[in-house]
């Protein structure tokens, strides 16, 4: 049973001159609870406050209700006050008289009433408050980034730079991912590599950080601050520490016609191979399945021709297990698959290609030593078009319902490039629309349209049928001037759509961090938390969060590293006290509350509950309180009431109305 | 039958269950009650499946997963909805489950057929599509599909969602409109539909009836009986707690009720309980798609989902 | 409908923490009246309102109720809206079908910037809740005095 | 109202309950208060009979059956010993003087003072707050002396702050002539030079001899031990008298709740002989 | 002996709701209840059993015992008012006069519930001698006799008469204020009548129900069996068997907040709820067994054990018929009969 005394604020004339104050405090005297009550000027000032104090000491009082201004000016002032009269924080309720009465109220009898019922409300609530501890959990001063691409690499720098350790995982042998890839980047058609390169061996060398290639993360636990994360090395079948990257092996490696991944697919590589030159680390690995020694057990060239001995073909896949006390996702992108959009005869000819093949095909170190010559048979092309939008902004739901917004750019880059390197291809690019919303990227289009000549036809292209003579007819539409096209292309090239890597949703579900229908990672907040999941330590960099080009990634990357930061840079977290909990007795474990969970805080544990002195197994739902953010999704959830807000109970809400209704 | 009992003596005798949950004869021919067996004599003896065995006996696996070894259930077709149901929400075991799912061509309602005016029943036996009934006041004769539960009349079809082996045929029953009678209702002005569910929901003596016998009224309290929300009732002293309870007892199963049915059968008072809970389906089914309850083990069900462009509450007024 | 003068309605409004408290915050500090017959309960969201509290409110002689949360989309808790869009639909609905005028409920997105749009809802409700009289369909009798 | 006779009883039914007001309070223990509780315009609320409860409620908050610890003999007020447990009784502990609660009853049977237990010798044993319902026996065998034969009190604790009514124990009991007191707690404990161990291995310690009527009342385990230890010493389940009173929900022996085979707690209780209940089937 | 045209009904209700409270069961939608009677009402008397038995015009499902305030401190009580106004119930059958006398037994013993007493006192029983058994029936196996209902007035239903045979005082007055409706008749046809009554209920299927072995006696032998733990498992633990029951008299007290005090209630509970009577320390039955148990226990051994054998079971086979899982006490006894394993 509480002691409640409750202080009703004059704010000078603000509330006292709409509100009889001394009315109020003459009517919550006899409520339930209310062992004192009294009126103050300011009762948010010192004197005010230590009124406060004073009667808690005097009375005894174990709860406050405080009627003055809005909780969201001075609820933490009233609650530190009690801090320091000696009782708990959470033993204080505001009573709104101000903003929801005395300044919106004209009539004094009326507000005087509203404040009385809403004193009343509050005195209600306090009647069922219980002392909450905000409770403190230690941080791993580590943080994990999963992808090293772009994106992974800059947030694990800008982490490591302000002192902190962080681990890469990447999957691929090599970090740098997609935009080791590219060729040129817009708008200022920099070389991609030259701008990379940099970033990849500071990373290797940094003393804080570790980059675990050829690894994926196979299970997480634990929360904010105490993730605990198991890591599978898969086998290089090179011992990383003896090779000394000479690439004799992969000179010799009789296997060389095994399809490069990097080249995607357009070149070959050996089946011993670092994917890239500048690969890093400059390590390679053995593609088990490719290679002649792990097929049929003859061969070994490799191992015969290593002189530091790197080639060990019994190694296994090691799991390294490590805490963090944050994760940053950083899983980026891949094209999508062509295969629901065969009009484009992507699977038909050799001279239809994808934006990214064309990159390798630009590229000095690509699969025609950066020639530009049709796929099919060598020749330079003379006519090329560009189809923008395939698989993006799809309403058909055959592709992605978003836009990939990168496409434009790197389109008019492509035929911009092409232009001035070879001035005698004629360059057409059907579009639905042209978007170049950024720092000098609409200058950039219109260059390539007025300095280079690059066609660019408003309009969807319906076909493209190979033609006996190798040739690809074209046809589309101009919306423009409202007629069919028929075109007769050498090359096509589809800037098909972006989409989240893969296998960000088996890593989502293990942060359980919540997932868009699109497997993009969701924001905390769309606008105002942009790189933080909603599940507490998890952040998001790059376009695992939603497409991004290359600038607003490394921006990205650097906010979720900075966010990171923040968080490792502090030894104790406080849990926000007002948390859900689960009443096991009441509980049957269907998960419905975890279900609406977004912050995933909710697990199930099977243990023994004695029920009144049944004991039985069951199943039952466990809150993290590190976790929690209270919102109480889940109370609604539960359909036997087992799951309640602290702070926000059901009693004490529905006091608040029986107060009200009264 | 003797089928499901062959079958049943089989797999007690080998060990792959322990226990039967099935009908036992009742002493008329029309009061089968669930029940466990253990032995093939018992079976012999004692087990019944006929027009009679309505019961679901789904919500009874609820304990008998927490019994050693497999419980063999014979479910029919709408049974395995709510059996389904249960085990999404990890209140049955499908491991400690062997499922038959029994042929089912529509359950007979003992109710049906005295509310048509038969009086003094004991006996009634099938014949083809009639039922003879024979009675302290003479013999008559009734039509089978006339004397079926309201369900079995919108029946969701004869297909079993969930089975470990089918034994027995179905037959079609339905020959009505799910949703008619809710749109029937939906129809009427505010002062007809507060009048009809005042009238009906007054005859409700609280008798929990069709709570405990509901497949997803599975809590181990219910927060009727509980002080969590200070709502514990035990009788309805005013008429909004007839009201109160059946619209919470309704939200609380909203996205997880299969529509089986259970809680208009035992209704002692005939209240059309099911009104409630296919008035939230049709609901469902209008704003955020077709969804049926326990169809998809892995469902998450529509009340913990959602979409961006869901419909606004104000819809319910737009709709008129 | 006669209006009875006498009348002088109860209204419950949940408002969310976040968003639309500070929305009638904002009400407040702008001067922008509506009825003192509304009376706000916090809850942290929007998503944390149980029919429950709903029906209670009813019970208890409450003549309108209304709940008030983030804009979708913009919620604080990320979800938490689409979820009580979701209970407060299917409810509301519910309420109709069993002839409570469905004017009686009520819910708004307002953000903590939308002061003026909460004064003018809670107007409008109120004014409403005027023209549909004292709440007789889901009350308590015993709740009357 | 019509000329009948059945508003005859109007104001006695049981289930009416009076408005009694609080008159003083006594920390017993850290967790047990004694309330002592007067008809508001003063005296006792009704006439009790000792080992008889009443059910006293909060309105608004909860109720709950008590055993009244006064004795009858007490002709000015009605006492009753309360263990902080719960939700009502936290309520209740929070309670000042001058504060009013609901009471009804009393209700239940007795303790027989006036007929099996006259002229007998009588041993009482309880434990923690198991002295509440004996208490009012124990005052009440202290007020008629004579009637009694010999008075031997054995009363155990946790420890020595949970002995409900110390004072009265020590300055009331033990001066009175031909009563025994026997304290003992369960641990040891600074200041304490009595005896330290669990009543039922002091009651075979005190080795007293079996002519007495035995009262007992305290937690389930204790009851249990006491009476193998009686019986060890040759008493029999006749001699043996307890009180069960937790089941009781209307107290007039109506509700149904306090029904064990075809007894009622209310009304057949909560005073039982041991062989009584020895027939009860194996409900309680 | 008198009798009154069945279409002069609805003006001998008229006659007696003048003065009095009249209870009559209406039909609503398929079921019949007992309500009060109203020229709107749907009086049905053909029906055999109504769905709750009328034992609530006497002990309602829920009533108040009083309201208590609570201002500034400062309790007040004010208990309910008794009934004070003469009432009519129409057409109870033997079976639920019967079940009346059972509450009685309860209720009147001391201490008297006054609540109940003045119910007693000023309700007028008009019972209505069976005109179809049914098969659920088994009312003469506690030795009613459907044809006979001891009620303060006796109503027979023949063809387009009903015939009316005042057996108490209270009766005997409640026909003085009729007389003006009630022609005087012979016995003739209230005799075949009761022929025709006793050979359908000597041909009931639970005609030779066997009460034998069941009695106060028999307490431990029946607690203690085994047969229990087959038995109660299909029970849903609902209480339809227990409200719609003439003789379960158990009830839950109850509190609802007003506000600024409580209003204190008390309402039907079952013996079959695990929130049975529930208070702080939980349910004294704490499994399901022990509850479905003490329902039977309670009718066929403890009742009988402290009322001179009388059960408190009536055998109107309400509970046979609305079972949801098709259990009841004839089951029950069946099963002891046996010995189990049905």
């Amino acid at each position: 049973m509480q002691r409640i005394g409750v202080f009703v604020c004059h704010c000078g004339s603000n509330i006292a001159a709409t509100v009889d104050v001394k009315k109020v405090v003459e009517m919550v005297k006899t409520e339930p609870g209310v062992i004192h009550a009294e009126d103050y000027q300011y009762m948010c000032s010192e004197a005010g406050q230590a009124k406060i104090i004073e009667a808690v000491k005097e009375h005894k009082l174990n709860g406050l209700v405080v009627c003055s201004c809005s909780p969201r000016m001075h609820e933490a002032t009233f609650r530190k006050c009690a801090e320091r009269a000696g009782i708990n924080p959470y033993m204080v309720e505001i009573a709104n008289i101000r903003e929801h009465c005395s300044w919106i109220h004209k009539d004094m009898d009326e507000a005087t009433e509203k404040a009385v019922i809403l004193a009343r409300a509050a005195i209600a609530k306090v009647n069922l408050n219980a002392p909450l501890q905000a409770g403190e959990s230690g941080v791993v001063k580590r943080a994990l980034v999963i992808g090293g691409g772009i994106a992974g690499i800059q947030t694990a720098l800008d982490i490591a730079d302000a002192g902190f350790p962080v681990d890469i995982v990447e999957k691929e042998p090599s970090i740098g991912g997609r935009m080791s890839q590219l060729d040129k980047t817009f708008p200022t058609l920099d070389c991609s590599a030259c701008i990379l390169t940099p970033k990849m061996v500071e990373a290797a060398a940094h003393p804080n950080i570790t980059i675990h290639t050829y690894s994926e993360v196979e299970n997480v636990s634990g929360f904010v601050g105490n993730f605990t994360v198991e890591i599978r090395k898969k086998a290089r079948s090179i011992d990383m520490d003896k090779c000394t990257g000479c690439g004799l092996c992969q000179e010799k490696c009789p296997m060389k016609k095994t399809p490069s991944e990097f080249n995607r697919g357009l070149g070959n590589r050996s089946a011993i191979y670092t994917p890239f030159a500048q690969a890093i680390p400059n390590v390679p690995v053995i593609d088990r399945n490719a290679c002649l020694k792990f097929k049929t057990g003859k061969c070994g060239i490799c191992s015969t021709v290593c002189a530091a001995g790197a080639i060990d073909y019994t190694q296994v896949d090691t799991m390294v297990t490590e805490k963090y006390g944050a994760i940053v996702v950083a899983t980026g992108f891949d094209m999508i698959k062509l295969d629901k959009y065969d009009e484009y005869a992507y699977s038909q000819s050799k001279d239809v290609i994808t934006s990214l093949e064309l990159e390798r095909v630009m590229n000095a170190a690509g699969p025609t030593k950066g020639h530009l010559e049709r796929l099919s048979d060598g020749k330079a092309p003379k006519e090329i078009v560009f189809i923008q939008c395939v698989g993006s902004r799809c309403a058909d739901g055959r592709g992605k319902g978003y836009c990939s917004k990168i496409c434009c750019m790197y389109t008019a880059k492509h035929a911009m490039l092409i232009r001035d390197k070879y001035p005698d291809v004629n360059v057409t690019v059907f579009y639905i629309d042209v978007r170049t919303p950024g720092k000098n990227f609409d200058e950039f289009y219109r260059r390539a349209v007025e300095n280079y000549g690059v066609n660019y036809v408003k309009g969807q292209v319906g076909k493209v049928i190979p033609q006996p003579d190798g040739k690809l007819l074209v046809q589309g539409v101009d919306l423009i001037d409202n007629k069919q096209i028929l075109k007769e292309a050498d090359m096509v090239v589809l800037a098909a759509a972006i989409e989240p890597n893969p296998d960000v949703r088996k890593i989502a579900t293990m942060l359980t961090a919540s997932i868009d229908n699109d497997n993009f990672l969701t924001e905390a907040h769309a606008k105002l938390r942009p790189v933080e999941s909603p599940t507490a330590g998890i952040f998001l960099s790059g376009v695992c969060q939603g497409p991004k080009d290359i600038p607003e990634t490394v921006a990205q990357a650097g906010a979720a590293a900075v966010k990171a930061i923040g968080l490792l840079a502090k030894d104790k977290l406080m849990t926000n006290p007002c948390t859900a909990k689960s009443d096991e007795l009441l509980c049957n474990g269907c998960s419905k509350c975890a279900n609406v969970c977004p912050y995933g805080a909710i697990s199930y544990e099977v243990k023994e509950i004695n029920d009144h002195g049944i004991r039985e197994t069951r199943r039952v739902a466990q809150v993290n309180n590190a976790l929690c953010q209270g919102c109480g999704a889940c109370t609604v959830a539960c359909p036997s009431g087992a799951m309640d807000l602290q702070g926000f109970s059901n009693r004490q809400i529905i006091a608040e109305v029986d107060a009200i209704c009264r | 039958m003797q089928k499901i009992v062959e079958r049943a003596k089989e797999l007690l005798a080998d060990g792959t269950v322990n226990r039967v949950l099935g009908w036992k004869k009742g002493d008329m021919c029309f009061n089968p009650e669930p029940a466990f067996f253990e032995t093939a004599e018992d079976l012999d003896e004692n087990f019944v499946y006929g027009g009679f065995c309505g019961a679901n006996l789904s919500k009874y696996m609820i304990d008998a997963s927490k019994l050693e070894g497999k419980t063999l259930v014979l479910l029919k077709p709408c049974d395995t909805y709510s059996f389904n149901q249960l085990i999404n929400e990890h209140r049955v075991d499908r491991e400690k489950a062997y499922i038959i799912g029994v042929g089912c061509k529509g359950k007979l309602n003992i109710e049906t057929i005295k509310q048509s005016g038969v009086k003094g029943i004991l006996n009634i036996t099938e014949n083809g599509d009639m039922l003879n009934i024979e009675t302290l006041y003479g013999n008559t004769e009734m039509k089978y599909s006339d004397a079926l539960l309201e369900r079995c009349h919108v029946c969701k079809g004869k297909e079993h969602k969930i089975y470990d082996e089918l034994i027995g045929e179905s037959q079609d029953t339905s020959d009505r409109e799910r949703f008619a009678e809710v749109e029937k209702i939906e129809k009427m002005s505010p002062e007809e539909k507060f009048a009809f569910f005042q009238k009906e929901l007054s005859k409700c003596i609280r008798c929990n009836a069709c709570r405990n016998v509901c497949p997803a009224c599975s809590c181990r309290k219910c927060v009727f009986d509980s002080t969590k929300f200070d709502s514990s009732q035990k009788a309805n002293t005013d008429s909004f707690e007839e009201k109160m309870f059946h619209i919470i007892r309704a939200f609380h199963v909203a996205g997880r009720c299969t529509d089986c049915g259970e809680c208009s059968r035992v209704c002692p008072q005939g209240i059309p309980l099911h009104l409630f809970n296919r008035k939230f389906i049709k609901d469902i089914n209008e704003f955020y798609g077709e969804y049926q309850a326990g169809a998809d083990v892995d469902a998450k069900g529509p009340l913990t989902e959602y979409t961006f462009g869901d419909c606004e509450p104000s819809i319910v007024k737009e709709r008129g | 409908m006669p209006i009875n003068k006498e009348f002088k309605p109860k209204i419950v409004a949940f408002c969310c923490n976040w968003c639309s408290y500070a929305g009638a915050d904002l009400a407040g500090s702008s001067r922008l009246a509506y009825p003192a017959d509304v009376k706000i309960i916090k809850v942290p969201c929007s998503c944390r309102v149980n029919p429950m509290f709903i029906l209670r409110a009813f019970e208890k002689g409450a003549d309108g109720v209304i709940m008030c949360g983030c804009h979708p989309g913009d919620c604080h808790y990320s979800t938490g809206n689409y979820y009580a869009r979701r209970r407060m639909t299917l409810l509301f609905s519910m309420l109709d079908y069993m002839g409570v005028e469905n004017g009686r409920t009520r819910v708004e997105w307002v953000s903590a910037a939308e002061g003026v749009k909460f004064s003018t809802t809670m107007n409008e409700f109120v004014e409403k809740i005027y023209s549909l009289g004292e709440n007789v369909r889901l009350g308590d009798l015993r709740c009357k005095k | 109202m019509c000329d009948c006779d059945c508003h005859k009883n109007y104001n006695l039914d049981t289930l009416i309950p009076l408005v009694g007001v609080i008159t003083d309070i006594k920390e017993q223990t850290p967790d047990v208060k004694t309330f002592r509780v007067n008809a508001l315009e003063g005296g006792k609320l009704f006439e009790h009979k000792p080992g008889q409860c009443a059910m006293l409620c909060a309105p608004g908050v909860s109720e709950g059956m008590f055993s009244i610890t006064s004795s009858p003999t007490n002709k000015e007020y009605q006492e009753f010993s309360i263990k902080r447990c719960g939700q009502l009784t936290e309520y209740l502990h929070s309670l000042k003087v001058g504060d009013q609660i609901t009471v009804r009853g009393p209700y239940g049977n007795n303790f027989p003072v006036d007929t099996e237990l006259k002229g007998k010798n009588l041993l009482f044993i309880a434990g923690g707050i198991g002295l509440a319902p004996l208490r009012s026996v124990i005052n009440y065998v202290i007020d008629n002396r004579q009637d009694y034969g010999t008075v031997d009190i054995l009363y155990g604790s946790r420890s020595a702050d949970d002995l409900v009514g110390l004072d009265e124990i020590q300055n009331v009991w033990m001066n009175t002539p031909g009563i025994n007191v026997h304290l003992t707690i369960d641990r040891e404990q600074e200041g304490w030079d009595g005896h330290v161990g669990f009543v039922p291995s002091y009651l075979r310690e005190l080795e007293f001899s079996n002519d007495k009527t035995v009262l007992v009342c305290g937690p389930p385990i204790m009851i249990k031990f006491v009476l193998q230890g009686l019986q060890e010493m040759g008493f029999t389940k006749e001699q043996v008298y307890t009180t069960l009173e937790l089941r009781m929900k209307c107290g007039v022996g109506k509700c149904g709740r306090c029904n064990i085979g075809s007894k009622y707690v209310c009304k057949d209780g909560p005073v039982f002989r041991f062989d009584e209940i020895d027939e009860l089937p194996n409900e309680y | 002996m008198k009798k009154i045209a069945k279409s002069n009904l609805s003006a001998l209700f008229a006659k007696i709701n003048e003065t009095k409270d009249l209870y009559v069961p209406v039909k609503n939608g398929e079921q019949v209840n007992f309500a009060a009677y109203s020229e709107e009402a749907e009086v049905d008397l053909t029906a055999l059993k109504t769905v709750k038995s009328p034992k609530d015009a006497f002990f309602p499902q829920s009533e108040n015992l009083y309201t208590c305030f609570n201002e500034q401190g400062k309790i007040s009580i004010t208990p309910e008012e008794l009934q004070d106004k003469d009432f009519v119930v129409f057409g109870m059958k033997a079976c639920d006069i019967k079940g009346i006398e059972v509450l009685d037994k309860v209720f009147l013993s001391e201490p008297v519930d006054s609540f109940y007493a003045a119910r007693r006192q000023h309700g007028i029983i008009v019972g209505l001698a069976c005109d179809k058994p049914e098969e659920s029936c088994f009312c003469t196996v506690f030795g009613i006799n459907p044809a006979e209902p001891t009620a303060d007035v006796a109503v027979y239903d023949d063809e387009d008469f009903l015939y009316w045979n005042a057996l108490t005082e209270k009766g005997n007055a409640l026909t003085e204020t009729l007389c003006d409706l009630l022609e005087d008749a012979d016995n003739t046809a209230v005799e075949n009548k009761k022929k025709e009554i006793t050979a359908i209920a000597e041909k009931l299927p639970y005609a030779n129900l066997s009460l034998e072995g069941w009695n106060g006696d028999a307490l431990t032998e029946k607690f203690d069996s085994p047969i229990w733990e087959e038995l109660y498992k299909p029970c849903l633990a609902c209480g339809t068997c227990t409200f719609s029951c003439p003789t379960c008299q158990c009830y839950d007290i109850k509190d609802y907040n007003t506000g600024n005090g409580i209003k204190r209630y008390r309402c039907w509970d079952s013996c079959m709820y695990s929130d049975f009577t529930m208070m702080a320390h939980g349910n004294n039955r704490t499994s399901q067994m022990q509850r479905f148990r003490q329902r039977f226990m309670h009718k066929l051994v403890y009742f009988p054990a402290n009322n001179d054998g009388m059960y408190s079971c009536v055998g109107c086979g309400r509970c046979v018929d609305k079972c949801p899982q098709n259990l009841n006490i004839v089951k029950v006894i069946k099963a002891f009969e046996k010995g189990g394993k049905a």
